[in-house]
C-alpha cells in the first residue's frame, strides 16, 4: 500500500513527473531560444510560471459551462499522469503492464486533446470554439498515422504490452532499426498531438488568439500547462521505449540514464522542428497527414507484417 | 531547390554561436553620440527668450523667472517627445541632448524635473508636487 | 514645344468654357483648376476618361469660410497631377460620389462626410469613418469654427 | 440547411495586429464568407491638431503620424511647405534626405519580413530578421540621433549632416545587410513551409489592383508598374539610377519578392548616395510664416504612395493640411484578396499588405453579400459543417476514420 | 505563510506575462516594444513571454494616448485581467498623451482611464528604455508597499465575459 503510494506520488508518479515536465519544458524552450540565437529563459522558469499562475486569480467567464470549465484540466492532468505508469522507464519492465497496455497509453493521450476540446467549447468564447473545433479535426488527422506506427512495431514483436515489446527488441535490437520510418511518423503526429509548429493550428495566435485555452486562467490554466509538458514527456517516453529500445537491460541506474536522455532527445527533435517551419493551415495539415503521413504509417504496418511472415 | 527546413542549418549554427543578445541591462549599454534623450539645461546661458517653449511640439517646457536674470526650466519627460526642437531655436545653447534613455519611474510626479538657476553646477531633482 | 503640362491646360481651358483663366500650372507635373460645382462631374469623366488621368491619389476638403472646398488630386500614370477643386456653399454642401470610377474613393469621401459635414451622394452602404460611433451629430471636427471643447461639453452634459 | 455562419472579432486588440482596428470576420468553417472592416480606433484628430499648432511644430507632430514611415510623412510635408514658400533646399540636404528614406525603406521590409514569418508561425524568421533588422536601426540611431523618429527633417533641409566617419559605418552596415537580405530570399523562394502558405494567397490580379487603387509593394507585385520615386522624381531620385522592382504573382508571396527585392535596390541606392554626396550646407533658412499658396506633395513611402497637401495663409500656421496615407489605399483591397480564403490566411493577407492604420483610420464596409448570422452554434452542428466542408475539399476524413476505427 | 508569500511574490516576480495593447499609439513604441522580445533584447531572460489574451497576462504594456474610440476597449481588456495585474505605459503618448495631447479625438495618457504602475517615458521607449522599466517595475512589486498601492488603485469588480463576446456583431 505504502509503496504504490509512494509510486502514483512521488516516484515515478506526480512528483517526478511534475518535475520532468517542467525540466522539459525549460528545454524546451531554452534550446529554442538558443536556436532563434538568443539566451532565453532562466532555468527556474516554468517553476515560476507555474507557481504564479496557481496563484493568480482564476476568472470564470460568466457564459461558461463551470463543471466542464473546471473539471476539464483536471482530468487532462490525470490522464497524462496516468499514462506514464505503463512506460518502461528503468528497465525493460514498466511499473504497471498488461497485455494491451499500449492501447490504453494512446487512449490515455488522447484524453487531454478531448479535453482541450471541450474546455474550449463550454468556455464559449468564439476564439476557444474555433480552437476547439480546430484541435477535435486535428486530432483526427494525427491519431489514425500515430495508431499505426505505434502497432507495427507491436505486430512485429507480437505483444500488445509495451514491457513486452522492450524486451522482444532487446533480444532483438536490429529489428528496432527496421521501425525508422515509424519513428518518424510518431514524432510528427506528437507534433500534432502537442499541437506544436507546423501544427499549432488549435492554438495559433495570430489567428485565433490562444484556441481553447484562451479563457483559461491562473489555477486552471496552470493545470493545462502542466498537462502539455507531461505530455510531451509521456509522449517522448513512448516513443523512446518503441523506437530507442536500446541500453534497458544494463541495469536500472543505466536505463534510467539513457531514459533520459531518450526522452531528452525527441524533446530536443520537437523544439527543433519548431523553430524551422512556418505553421501549415487546417486543410495543408489534413491533406500531408492523409496523403504522406498516413501512407507511410500503412507501408510501415506492411512491412513489418511481411517480416513477421518471413521470420514466421 | 524548394524543401522543408531550410533555415535547420544556420539554426543549428546558433547553437554554437554566442547569442545576439546584449548583457544590458546588467552591462551598460551608452547609446550613441548624438542619441536624443533627456535634456540638460544650463541656467547661466538663458536670456529667458521663451523661444523654446515657442517651438516645442509638446509643451513639454516651461522656463521660469525666478530672478534678475535667472531662470529655471522644468522639462516634462512624460511629455517631452525629444526632438530637441527647443535646443535648435534656443539662441544661447542654453538646451542641449544628453543620451540618458533610462527614465522610467514608478511614481508619475518624478517624471517633472526641473533645473535650479541658483546651483553652480548643472544639477536637477525631481519636482516637488505642486 | 509644349511641355505636356501645357498641353493638357489647353486642352481644358479649350474643352470648358467654365474653365477660361481657372487653370493653371503650377511647377513641372501640377496643374491646378477651379471648377465650377454643376460642371464638375462632366470635367471630372473627361479628365478620367479623355486625358487619362487613372489615378485617384487623395480627396481634400476644406473649409473656406463661407463655403466648402473639395479637391480630388487626380494622376496620370507619367506622374502629371491635377488637382480639382470646387467650392459649395457651406449650407448644402451637395455633391455626386466619384465612387463608379474610382472604388476606392469611398473612404475618402466618408471622411469629408464626417470631418467637413460634406453630402456625397450615391455613396454604396456602410458603416462611418474616422469618428466614433458615439459622435454627437452635427460636429464636424475640421470645420474653422469647431472647437474641442464643444465635444467636452457635450460629454459632461450626458454624464450630469 | 440554411447556412450557418458564425462572426468572430480580429481586433482591435489581437495578436495578429499591432494596431487596433477591428475586422469582424464571417466564417463557414474555416472559410471566411463576410467581412466587416471597422477603423478608426487609430484616430487622433491629427489634421485638426496642424492647424492649430505652428509650420515647426507641425513637422514633429506629421512625423509621428506613423512611427514606421515616420520620415515619408515629415518629408512629404515639409516638401509641400519648401515648395509653397518657394526655398531651394541645398542639395546636400536633398541627399541626406533621401538617405534616411532609403535606410528607412530597409528597416521596415525587414520589419515586415519579420512580421510576416510571425504571422504564418514562423517565429524564427521574425527572430533572426529583426535581429537583423538591429543593424540599420542601429545606423539610424547614429545618423539621426533616434532609432524611429528621426527627427531629420526641418523646413528647408535637413538638420544633421553627415560626417565623414559615419561613411564607413553606412558601407559596412549596407554590406552586411545585403548578405543577409539574399539569405533571407534564399529562405522565403526555397523554404517549402513558407512557399505552402504563400502563394495562390491574397490574390489580387493586375485589374482589379489598378481598378481598387491598391498602391506600393501591394499594386507592384500585381505588376502594376508604379513608382513616385521614378515617375515623380522627389529629393535626390531625379539624379539616381534605381529599378522599379515588379513581379507577377499577383499573391503574399509576391509581394515578398517585391519587397527583397526593394531592399536590394535600396542598399544600391545608399551606395549610390554615399558616393555621390555633394558638399555645401544642409539647409536653407525658413521663414517663421509662410506665404499664401498649395502645393501636393507625393512620396514612395515603403507602404506606397504618400500623398500630402498643404495650404498656406501667411500666418505661421497652416490652413489645411491633409494626408493620405498608403495604407488607407490598400485597406480597401483587402476584403477582396480575401474573399473564399481560410481563416488562417487571414493574418498574412492583413500583414501583406503592411497595414498601419495609424494615419489611416476610417471605416469602411467592404463586403457583406452573405447574410451573417452570428451565433453561438452547438458543437455537432459545427462539426457536422466542417466534415461538410473538409469533403467538399475533396478530403473526406470521416468515411477514412471509420474504415480505421474498425479494424 | 510568510515562507510562502515569499515565495509567490518571487514567482510573480520572475514571470511576468505581458499583453501589448495599442490604444491609439503611432506605431513606433509598438514595433519597440516587439523589438525588445527579438534576440538583441530578448526579454524573455526576465522571464517575460508575450500572451494574445488578457486572461493569461500580468502585465499590460500600453502605448498610445488612448483615442476616443478605443478607450472602453482599454478599460474591458483591463478587467479581463486576472488579478494581480500590472499596467506598464510605454511612451510618452501613453504618459501623457505626449505630442497629441490636446487633440480633439484622444484622452490624456493611459492613466486618465486606468491605473498604472510604471511609466516609460520616450518617443519611441527604445528596446533598452523598456527593459529598464520592465526591471524597475519588476523590483515595484518587489516591494509590498507598491503591491498594496496596486491593490488599493483596483476598480470594482465588473461582470466578466468572454474575450471577443462583445464585439460580436449582427449583420443582416
Ligand atoms: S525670441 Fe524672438 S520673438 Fe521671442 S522675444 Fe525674443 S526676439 Fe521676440
Ligand atoms: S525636446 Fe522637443 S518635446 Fe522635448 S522639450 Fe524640447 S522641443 Fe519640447
Ligand atoms: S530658448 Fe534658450 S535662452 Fe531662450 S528661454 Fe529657452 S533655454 Fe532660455
Ligand atoms: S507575437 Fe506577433 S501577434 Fe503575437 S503579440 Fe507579438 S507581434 Fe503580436
Ligand atoms: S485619420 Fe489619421 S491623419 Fe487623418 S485626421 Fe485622423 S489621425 Fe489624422
Ligand atoms: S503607410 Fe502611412 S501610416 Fe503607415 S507608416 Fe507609412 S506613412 Fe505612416
Ligand atoms: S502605415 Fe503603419 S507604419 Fe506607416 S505610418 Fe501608418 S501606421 Fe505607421
Ligand atoms: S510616444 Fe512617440 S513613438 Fe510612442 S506612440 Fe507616442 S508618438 Fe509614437
Amino acid at each position: 500500500m505504502a509503496s504504490a503510494l509512494f509510486y502514483i506520488l512521488i516516484f515515478p508518479g506526480f512528483l517526478f513527473v511534475s518535475v520532468f515536465g517542467l525540466a522539459a519544458e525549460y528545454i524546451d524552450r531554452k534550446l529554442c531560444a538558443k536556436l532563434q540565437n538568443r539566451v532565453g529563459p532562466p532555468w527556474f522558469q516554468p517553476l515560476a510560471d507555474l507557481v504564479k499562475l496557481v496563484a493568480k486569480e482564476t476568472v470564470m467567464p460568466v457564459d461558461a459551462d463551470l463543471t466542464i470549465f473546471r473539471l476539464m484540466p483536471v482530468v487532462a492532468l490525470t490522464a497524462a499522469i496516468t499514462a506514464l505508469l505503463y512506460i518502461p522507464m528503468w528497465g525493460p519492465q514498466a511499473l504497471f503492464s498488461f497485455q494491451g497496455d499500449v492501447i490504453v497509453v494512446l487512449y490515455l493521450l488522447t484524453i487531454p486533446t478531448l479535453t482541450f476540446f471541450l474546455g474550449g467549447w463550454y468556455s464559449r468564447s468564439v476564439f476557444s470554439m474555433i480552437g476547439a473545433a480546430r484541435s477535435i479535426t486535428q486530432l483526427f488527422a494525427y491519431e489514425i498515422p500515430l495508431f499505426l506506427s505505434i502497432l507495427a512495431p507491436a505486430l512485429l514483436a507480437n505483444t500488445w504490452s509495451l514491457s513486452e515489446m522492450t524486451v522482444f527488441y532487446g533480444q532483438h535490437p536490429r529489428y528496432g532499426l527496421f521501425n525508422f520510418a515509424g519513428f518518424w511518423i510518431a514524432l510528427t503526429a506528437l507534433l500534432g498531438k502537442l499541437e506544436k509548429v507546423p501544427f499549432d493550428i488549435p492554438e495559433a495566435e495570430t489567428e485565433i488568439v490562444a484556441g481553447s485555452f484562451t479563457e483559461y486562467s491562473g489555477r486552471l490554466l496552470a493545470f493545462f500547462r502542466m498537462t502539455i509538458n507531461i505530455e510531451m514527456v509521456v509522449g517522448a517516453s513512448l516513443l523512446a521505449a518503441v523506437f530507442l529500445p536500446y541500453g534497458l537491460h544494463l541495469g536500472p541506474l543505466v536505463g534510467f540514464v539513457l531514459y533520459l536522455l531518450k526522452v531528452l532527445l525527441v524533446v530536443a527533435l520537437l523544439s527543433l522542428s519548431r523553430t524551422v517551419f512556418a505553421r501549415l493551415r487546417i486543410d495543408q495539415m489534413i491533406d500531408f497527414c492523409w496523403k504522406y503521413v498516413a501512407p507511410v504509417a500503412f507501408a510501415q504496418l506492411l512491412a513489418d507484417l511481411m517480416l513477421k511472415g518471413l521470420l514466421g | 531547390m524548394i524543401r522543408p527546413g531550410k533555415m535547420i542549418l544556420q539554426v543549428l549554427q546558433s547553437l554554437f554561436q554566442k547569442p545576439a543578445t546584449t548583457r544590458y541591462p546588467f552591462v551598460k549599454a551608452p547609446m550613441p553620440k548624438g542619441f536624443r534623450g533627456k535634456l540638460r539645461f544650463t541656467s547661466e546661458r538663458c536670456i529667458g527668450c521663451r523661444a523654446c517653449m515657442r517651438d516645442c511640439p509638446a509643451a513639454a517646457i516651461t522656463i521660469r523667472k525666478v530672478g534678475e536674470k535667472k531662470f529655471e526650466a522644468e522639462i516634462d519627460l512624460a511629455r517631452c517627445i525629444s526632438c530637441a526642437q527647443c535646443v535648435d531655436s534656443c539662441p544661447r545653447d542654453a538646451l542641449e541632448a544628453t543620451p540618458e534613455f533610462e527614465l522610467a519611474q514608478l511614481d508619475p510626479t518624478k517624471l517633472k524635473v526641473v533645473f535650479h538657476a541658483n546651483l553652480a553646477d548643472v544639477e536637477d531633482e525631481p519636482a516637488t508636487k505642486t | 514645344m509644349l511641355s505636356k503640362e501645357t498641353t493638357i491646360q489647353q486642352e481644358l481651358c479649350e474643352r470648358f468654357d467654365c474653365l477660361k483663366d481657372k487653370v493653371k500650372v503650377q511647377r513641372v507635373r501640377r496643374i491646378f483648376a477651379q471648377v465650377p460645382a454643376v460642371d464638375l462631374p462632366e470635367v471630372f469623366d473627361y479628365a478620367v476618361k479623355k486625358l487619362n488621368f487613372c489615378i485617384l491619389g487623395a480627396i481634400t476638403g476644406l473649409d473656406e469660410g463661407p463655403t466648402l472646398g473639395l479637391i480630388y488630386h487626380l494622376a496620370q500614370e507619367n506622374g502629371i497631377v491635377l488637382n480639382l477643386a470646387t467650392s459649395v456653399p457651406k449650407d448644402k454642401p451637395v455633391l455626386r460620389t466619384v465612387t463608379s470610377y474610382f472604388p476606392a474613393a469611398n473612404a475618402y469621401e466618408r471622411e469629408v462626410i464626417d470631418l467637413l459635414g460634406f453630402q456625397i451622394e450615391g455613396l454604396p452602404q456602410g458603416s462611418r469613418y474616422p469618428l466614433t460611433d458615439d459622435w454627437p451629430a452635427g460636429q464636424y471636427p475640421l470645420r474653422k469654427d469647431w472647437k474641442a471643447d464643444i465635444l467636452d461639453q457635450k460629454e459632461a452634459a450626458k454624464n450630469a | 440547411m440554411p447556412e450557418r455562419n458564425f462572426t468572430i472579432p480580429i481586433g482591435p486588440q489581437h495578436p495578429a495586429l499591432k494596431e487596433p482596428e477591428s475586422f469582424n470576420v464571417t466564417l463557414q468553417g474555416e472559410k471566411i464568407v463576410g467581412m466587416n472592416v471597422r477603423l478608426g480606433y487609430n484616430h487622433r484628430g491629427i489634421e485638426k491638431a496642424c492647424e492649430e499648432r505652428t509650420f515647426v511644430q507641425d513637422v514633429y507632430l506629421i512625423e509621428r503620424v506613423c512611427g514606421i514611415c515616420s520620415h515619408s510623412h515629415s518629408t512629404c510635408f515639409v516638401q509641400a511647405v519648401e515648395e509653397i514658400a518657394g526655398l531651394e533646399v541645398p542639395k546636400r540636404g536633398l541627399y541626406i534626405r533621401t538617405l534616411v528614406a532609403e535606410l528607412e525603406r530597409v528597416h521596415s521590409h525587414l520589419l515586415w519580413l519579420g512580421v510576416a514569418g510571425h504571422e504564418i508561425g514562423f517565429d524564427t524568421l521574425l527572430m533572426y530578421t529583426w535581429r537583423d533588422r538591429e543593424v540599420v536601426m542601429d545606423l539610424l540611431a547614429l545618423l539621426t540621433g533616434n532609432r524611429v523618429h528621426y527627427g531629420m527633417n526641418t523646413i528647408g533641409g535637413v538638420r544633421r549632416d553627415i560626417t565623414a566617419e559615419q561613411i564607413p559605418q553606412i558601407l559596412a552596415a549596407v554590406d552586411t545587410l545585403e548578405e543577409r537580405t539574399k539569405y533571407y530570399a534564399q529562405v522565403a523562394t526555397q523554404e517549402m513551409t513558407i512557399i505552402k502558405r504563400l502563394s495562390g494567397v491574397g490574390v489580387l490580379s493586375h485589374e482589379d489592383a489598378k481598378h481598387l487603387g491598391a498602391v506600393g509593394p501591394t499594386a507592384r507585385a500585381s505588376a502594376v508598374d508604379r513608382d513616385v520615386r521614378r515617375d515623380d522624381p522627389y529629393a535626390a531620385y531625379g539624379a539616381l539610377s534605381f529599378n522599379v522592382v515588379t513581379d507577377n504573382h499577383n499573391d503574399v508571396y509576391g509581394r515578398t519578392l517585391v519587397r527583397v527585392g526593394e531592399l536590394m535596390e535600396a542598399y544600391k541606392l545608399i551606395r549610390q548616395i554615399v558616393a555621390n554626396l555633394p558638399g555645401g550646407p544642409i539647409a536653407v533658412k525658413a521663414p517663421r510664416k509662410i506665404p499664401a499658396g498649395e502645393a501636393l506633395s507625393r512620396y514612395e513611402a515603403p507602404r506606397g504612395e504618400d500623398i500630402h497637401y498643404v495650404r498656406a495663409n501667411g500666418t505661421d500656421k497652416p490652413e489645411r493640411v491633409k494626408i493620405r496615407a498608403p495604407t488607407l489605399a490598400n485597406v480597401q483591397v483587402v476584403a477582396h484578396m480575401l474573399k473564399d480564403r481560410y481563416l488562417a490566411d487571414l493574418p498574412i493577407v492583413i500583414a501583406a499588405i503592411d497595414p498601419c492604420f495609424s494615419c489611416t483610420d476610417r471605416a469602411i464596409r467592404v463586403r457583406s453579400d452573405v447574410d451573417a448570422m452570428p451565433e453561438t452554434m452547438s458543437w455537432p452542428a459545427l462539426r457536422a459543417q466542417s466534415i461538410d466542408w473538409y469533403r467538399q475539399q475533396g478530403i473526406d476524413f470521416t468515411q477514412l476514420n471509420r474504415t480505421f476505427m474498425k479494424k | 505563510m510568510a515562507l510562502l508569500d515569499r515565495i509567490v511574490r518571487w514567482a510573480r516576480i520572475k514571470s511576468p506575462w505581458i499583453l501589448h495593447f495599442n490604444s491609439g499609439a503611432c506605431n513606433a513604441c509598438d514595433i519597440e516594444v516587439i523589438a525588445a522580445l527579438t534576440p538583441r533584447f530578448d526579454l524573455e531572460r526576465f522571464g517575460v513571454l508575450l500572451k494574445g489574451t488578457p486572461r493569461h497576462a500580468d502585465v499590460l504594456v500600453c502605448t498610445g494616448p488612448v483615442t476616443r474610440q478605443i478607450k472602453d476597449r482599454l478599460v474591458r481588456i483591463y478587467e479581463q485581467m486576472p488579478e494581480p495585474k500590472f499596467v506598464l505605459a510605454v511612451g510618452t503618448c501613453a504618459c501623457s498623451g505626449g505630442v497629441f495631447r490636446g487633440c480633439y479625438n484622444v484622452m490624456d495618457g493611459i492613466d486618465s482611464i486606468i491605473p498604472v504602475s510604471a511609466y516609460i517615458p520616450g518617443c519611441p521607449a527604445s528596446p533598452q528604455a523598456i527593459i529598464d522599466g520592465v526591471v524597475k517595475l519588476l523590483a515595484g512589486i518587489d516591494h509590498p508597499e507598491t503591491q498594496a498601492a496596486a491593490e488599493e488603485s483596483k476598480p470594482a469588480p465588473v461582470e466578466d465575459r468572454p474575450a471577443g463576446k462583445e464585439a460580436v456583431e449582427v449583420t443582416r
